[in-house]
């Protein structure tokens, strides 16, 4: 199937829906960027009736910057497991040659199983209280994949029937994979 | 039991069933909430987490050789795909080229996995339908499979085998003569189970038409791996999007007709021949030649990008999402684990279903909880 | 273990180590090459060789014990006419001597279930094992885990007596109390060799049938009183089931009682002496064509009336954990173990005796090892049938077997009923 | 029966032989409760596949009376095979609480032991230890069933010296009459 092609066919279908690719794309996969989270349902449905009607996966990115150590407990014995001399430092370093930026990555993969293509879509939103629509109503994948995200990195998904915590424990506070996740400590860590 | 209030809602007629999370066929620590109407399920919770470990949290404080450990921690059944999915996607971020033995070694390794994951499959499935033997048997030829691995690598389990870059040890020539003799072993075996299990007459009058999933369904939920070609969807990622050089290899993809319990089985009593077929033909065109490619290092620093992945894991579409940074560790990793996403049509399908009829169901969507939590 | 796992041998010429485990292919290819396999077959034939030897020996002996059999009933009979006439009071040493007589009656039956729970459940395990090609209980006393399943027992007598707080109390102790005494009382005129009951009942097998299905209580006692769903449903199940089961069950018995006229199980012993054409034993189960079906029929019916495998639904492991015993601990949960086999057992002596001729011997000369030895023997054979059933088949599901009961079941016992009738023209 | 062994020990205090009784006593019960450890079928994570291949045909459990119970209540041993999650350690120390005494508790793996590779993670308790008492550490990711093996001998040496006079068996709880297990 050719995708540009394809994404002629949606920015004439639906007017106003930029969908153009992305520079920095996921590796071989093709990936278009949405200018605006308005689009995402619309593009979706679209591109659902267009045989692209398998989501494989939802997922996330944050772009705050290099992880922080306080969102690891550490162990008993070594209060300091990073900072052997040996072990190379993995956290807390920036990388000059990466684009931090607080702002959340928002990736889709569609599929369609019977041309064997996908597509990944993806939106940039902000870290302040992010949220993008849901796309239950399409795609019944989306139930938990959306839940996962919401509980790990907590992007709320409006429209979603069910979202609540499904990973975490219900005690467990903050999303941890967000970079500056501060884990606080509860019964278990002593 | 003995007050009213022991009834949601104060309904005589509605109770409320907790199976799990300790329960002998949740397969590990899954909790379902089942409210029952008569002996009807009215609505069903899954609830996960029970092994959440956190490992996407993990791997940002961790190398990149040091991910590929946690991976096998995901899908204890079979961990050489999940090993395989983070090494290409890390190789896909590196631009590294795979050379042609290992990529033979990897597709032996994967496909002895799928073996030895449907044989505990079949076991389990036996146990959760009240046929205690065959998981004996099944248990018989797996062990053969995880010796073969311990000659190979060391491990039982957790292999940590294939490597970003290629593999982690060369077969011996005694290894491939124990892997020809184990399959010679085995095939006779499956007719065995096709005896003892698959088509028992009670086997079959509790699988066939018990846990319909229609072909649209299975789509829409996103199903991937042999619950979905149960259903006659035509999906599989060593054909559709074929990696580590599955499309030189000639193997079919069995499918199933009516999406029952039963062909869910049975697609995977079926794939474990097409496995067979594939080790036979990798092992007989094995081409010479190194087991790692050149320039990879001990501390693995890929240039800034994101990189998609996925592989046909024993359970279906492993999919891994990594984002670096130019650091040495991953900046983001995600995983799609297929006993996750094809957990959640659980909520939908039992619904309706009968209460006698929740093992067989969930036996056969073959879940294995540390994927689903992670 | 050195046959196993021999030394490894490096060898110069091949430039790599020899075999250094023995791989299960090898190991399978030719069992009799292995010693251990010559050994245990060799351990086989002595056994059943000692048996038959030992039958034998007994038979010549048991006559004599026929003779102390006669002496004591003579020997209380006399006792209840002389001595009021010495001035006793009347009948108080018979009375006596009576209670004396039954008492050692109920003791016997009692080891006899004892006993029948810690070897069946040993030898279920060891059987068990050896289909699944493993080993079984092995360690325990030495010889092949011989002590196993009486180490459990002590060790269950022993552990705390847990019960949830919730639990209704009276009831919860009371239930495996009234699964128990049913299937003690249940053994009273069960036929253990020709004429060997401890009570001699004009309607045995009603009785048998009648006092069997009163355990059904203790179980839904069980499953209410744990205050478990699981339990509850369990209870629930099992009642539904062995209340159903209980029809075709007793149907199945009609034919034979028809053909020889009477509920005395020593009648019905007696009936299926002697041999057709001077070998072929004239046993219910070769009455063609309603003797094979009745005994199909029993042997289901009888299957599910245990709760065994393919008809394990009240104790689906992997459904309902333990069923209605999965809030009881130690003791007695034993006692719900006990009273299962010892109706498994209380079955294979009614499949024998109704079907398989009692103390008949197979063969005519055979007739000179003792009854009571055919009769064990058979009931160990049909409790072999049940072990072997249990660990092939799946289970059924519980709507399933309901249906196979009314649906398939019910109606053939009474078509057998009908063939029987059928028969007794001819007859 | 409880009641016997709680006051078996008072009973024979002073009594000349006593020892004699209470030893011969240990030793039976010792010997049966060696052979019949009876764990709960419970399984966490990986090292739960390697303790069903320990009860399967090649390492065959069954050997030394380890047979595998569905229902705590009917069980000895509770094998802690896998990581131990914040969200399941609830039900762990309920699934402990609900087992007769006396109970033991094998911890399998090094997730168990201390978290292993989660050592760091923040949703893992880093050892059952944490939460309840531990018999037998068994190390390894995950062990052999081999290990597994050794575990139980060794649990099966603890057993041996378990002593009625030092109150085995009998425990504060049992003193009390039923515990108040809410099931």
């Amino acid at each position: 199937m050719n995708i540009e092609s394809l994404v002629a066919d949606l920015a004439a279908k639906v007017p106003g829906v930029v969908l153009a690719a992305d520079p920095s794309y996921v590796k071989s996969y093709p990936t278009m960027r949405l200018s605006s989270a308005a689009y995402l349902l619309p593009a979706a449905s679209f591109l659902k009736e267009r045989g692209f009607d398998y989501l494989e996966i939802i997922t996330a990115v944050d772009w705050l910057g290099p992880v922080s150590p306080e969102g690891y407990t550490r162990g008993g014995r070594n209060p300091h497991p990073f900072s052997a001399p040996e072990a190379p430092a993995l956290v807390a370093v920036k990388n000059p040659a990466a684009a931090y930026k607080p702002a959340f990555d928002m990736l889709w993969c569609l599929a369609n199983i019977p041309a064997r293509a996908r597509l990944l879509l993806r939106l940039e939103i902000p870290r302040e209280d992010p949220a993008v629509p849901s796309l239950t109503g399409l795609f019944k994948a989306a139930d938990w994949q959306e839940r996962e995200v919401f509980d790990l990195l907590g992007v709320r998904f409006e429209g979603h029937p069910n979202l609540k915590k499904i990973l975490t424990p219900d005690f467990l506070q903050g999303h941890p994979l967000r970079k500056d996740y501060v884990h606080v400590k509860d019964r278990y860590d002593e | 039991m003995s007050k009213v209030d022991a009834f949601p809602g104060g309904k005589f007629d509605q109770l409320f069933v907790n199976l799990g999370p300790q329960h002998p066929s949740t397969h590990g620590v899954l909790r379902v909430g089942l409210t029952l109407e008569g002996e009807v399920i009215t609505k069903a919770e899954p609830d996960i987490g029970y092994l959440h470990r956190g490992t996407s949290k993990l791997a940002e404080a961790r190398g990149y050789h040091q991910c590929v450990a946690l991976t096998d921690r995901w899908d204890y059944v079979s961990a050489m795909p999940n090993n395989l999915a983070l090494c290409l996607a890390a190789e896909k971020l590196l631009g590294v080229e795979i050379p042609p033995r290992a990529q033979h070694l990897r597709v032996v390794m994967c496909e002895l996995n799928r073996i030895a994951s449907h044989l505990l499959f079949l076991g389990t499935y036996g146990i959760d339908l009240g046929a205690f033997t065959p998981f004996l048997h099944a248990f018989r030829e797996r062990e053969m499979i995880l010796d073969l691995y311990e000659m190979l690598c060391g491990a039982r389990l957790t292999y940590n085998y294939i490597r970003i870059g290629g593999v982690m040890a060369d077969i011996s020539p005694e290894w491939a003569s124990k892997t020809g003799e184990f399959l010679g072993f085995f095939k006779p075996r499956m007719k065995e189970y096709d005896d003892l299990l698959s088509f028992n007459p009670i086997f079959l009058a509790r699988t066939q038409g018990v846990g319909l999933i229609s072909k649209e369904a299975a789509v829409d939920w996103g199903l991937s791996g042999p619950n979905l070609r149960g259903s006659g969807v035509d999906y599989d990622v060593r054909k559709s999007d074929p990696y580590s050089g599955y499309d030189r290899f000639d193997f079919s993809v069995p499918l199933g007709k009516a999406g029952s319990c039963w062909d869910r089985y049975y697609c995977r009593a079926l794939e474990m021949r097409q496995s067979v077929r594939i080790v036979e033909a990798a092992l007989a065109g094995l081409p010479e030649g190194d087991i790692v490619a050149k320039g990879v290092a001990k501390t693995v620093k890929p240039p800034p990008g994101e990189a998609y992945a996925h592989v046909e894991a024993s359970r279906g579409d492993l999919g891994i999402y990594l984002v670096s940074d130019g650091g040495p560790s991953p900046y983001r990793l995600h995983v799609r684990a297929p006993s996750f996403v094809n957990l959640a049509i659980l909520q939908e399908m039992l619904v309706g279903c009968k209460v006698a009829d929740v093992v067989a169901i969930l036996g056969s969507i073959d879940i294995v909880l540390g994927e689903t939590d992670r | 273990m050195s046959e196993l796992y021999p030394k490894p041998v490096f060898s110069k010429k091949a430039g790599r180590l020899l075999k250094t485990r023995l791989w299960p292919t090898e190991r399978w290819a030719s069992p009799w090459s292995q010693p251990q396999y010559r050994r245990s077959a060799g351990m086989l034939a002595g056994i059943i060789f000692g048996i038959l030897l030992v039958g034998v020996v007994v038979g010549e002996l048991s006559k004599w014990g026929d003779l102390l059999y006669r002496l004591l009933l003579t020997g209380t009979a006399w006792l209840h006419q002389t001595l009021p006439a010495y001035g006793a009071p009347a009948g108080f040493l018979g009375d006596a001597a009576d209670i004396t007589w039954i008492s050692f009656k109920v003791i016997v039956i009692v080891a006899v279930i004892n006993l029948n729970g810690l070897w069946a459940v040993w030898w279920e395990r060891k059987l068990s094992a050896h289909m699944q090609s493993r080993l079984g209980p092995m360690y325990a006393g030495g010889f092949h885990g011989w002590a196993q399943t009486a180490l459990d027992a002590v060790k269950l007598l022993l552990k705390e007596d847990a019960r949830p707080a919730d639990a209704d109390g009276a009831v919860h102790r009371l239930a495996p109390v009234v699964v128990i005494v049913p299937a003690v009382l249940a053994f009273a005129p069960v036929l253990f060799g020709k004429e060997l009951a401890a009570a001699k009942l004009d309607v045995g097998a009603l009785y048998v049938l009648a006092v069997s299905g009163v355990s059904v209580i203790g179980i839904v006692m069980a499953g209410w009183a744990s205050n478990n769903k699981f339990s509850l449903l369990g209870g629930l199940r099992s009642a539904a089931q062995v209340v159903s089961y209980e029809i075709p069950r007793i149907f199945a018995v009609v034919p034979v009682l028809m053909f020889v006229g009477s509920l005395d199980l020593a009648v019905i012993d007696q009936a299926q002496q002697g041999y057709w054409w001077g070998f072929f034993p004239r046993w219910f189960v070769f009455w063609f064509p309603a003797g094979p079906l009745a005994f199909l029929l029993f042997l289901i019916a009888s299957l599910a009336e245990t709760n065994r495998v393919p008809f394990d639904i009240p104790e689906a492991e992997s459904e309902l954990v333990a069923g209605f015993m999965t809030e009881y601990s130690g003791m007695k949960w034993a006692l719900f173990f006990l009273a299962e086999y010892a109706y498994v057992l209380l079955a294979c002596f009614m499949l024998s005796v109704f079907f398989l001729g009692g103390g008949a011997a197979p063969l005519p000369f055979l007739a000179i090892v003792p009854s009571w030895i055919w009769m064990l023997a058979k009931a160990l054979a049909m409790m072999f049938l049940f072990m072997w059933l249990r660990w092939t088949l799946p289970r059924f599901r519980v709507d399933q077997l309901m249906d196979f009961n009314w649906k398939f079941l019910l109606p053939w016992s009474f078509a057998c009923v009908g063939l029987a009738g059928i028969m007794l023209l001819w007859i | 029966m409880g009641v016997i062994l709680e006051r078996l020990p008072g009973a024979v205090k002073g009594v000349p032989g006593a020892g004699v009784v209470l030893t011969t006593a240990d030793v039976f019960i010792d010997w049966s409760r060696k052979y019949s450890l009876w764990p709960v079928t419970f399984g966490l994570a990986c090292c739960a596949i390697e303790m069903m291949a320990a009860y399967a045909s090649r390492f065959d459990f069954d050997r030394m009376g380890v047979m595998p119970r569905p229902s705590p209540r009917q069980a000895d041993v509770m094998i802690i095979a896998g990581t131990v999650v914040k969200k399941m350690a609830e039900p762990i120390i309920r699934i402990y609480h609900q087992m007769p005494e006396p109970r033991f508790v094998i911890s399998m793996g090094s997730c168990a032991n201390c978290g292993g590779p989660y050592y760091d993670s923040y949703s893992v308790v880093k050892g059952v230890d944490r939460i309840i008492p531990v018999d037998v550490y068994v190390a390894g990711c995950p062990p052999r069933p081999e290990a597994l093996f050794y575990a139980v001998l060794k649990l099966q040496e603890k057993v041996q010296k378990m002593r009625i006079s030092k109150g085995a068996g009998a425990t504060p709880q049992a003193e009390k009459g039923p515990r108040n297990v809410a099931a």
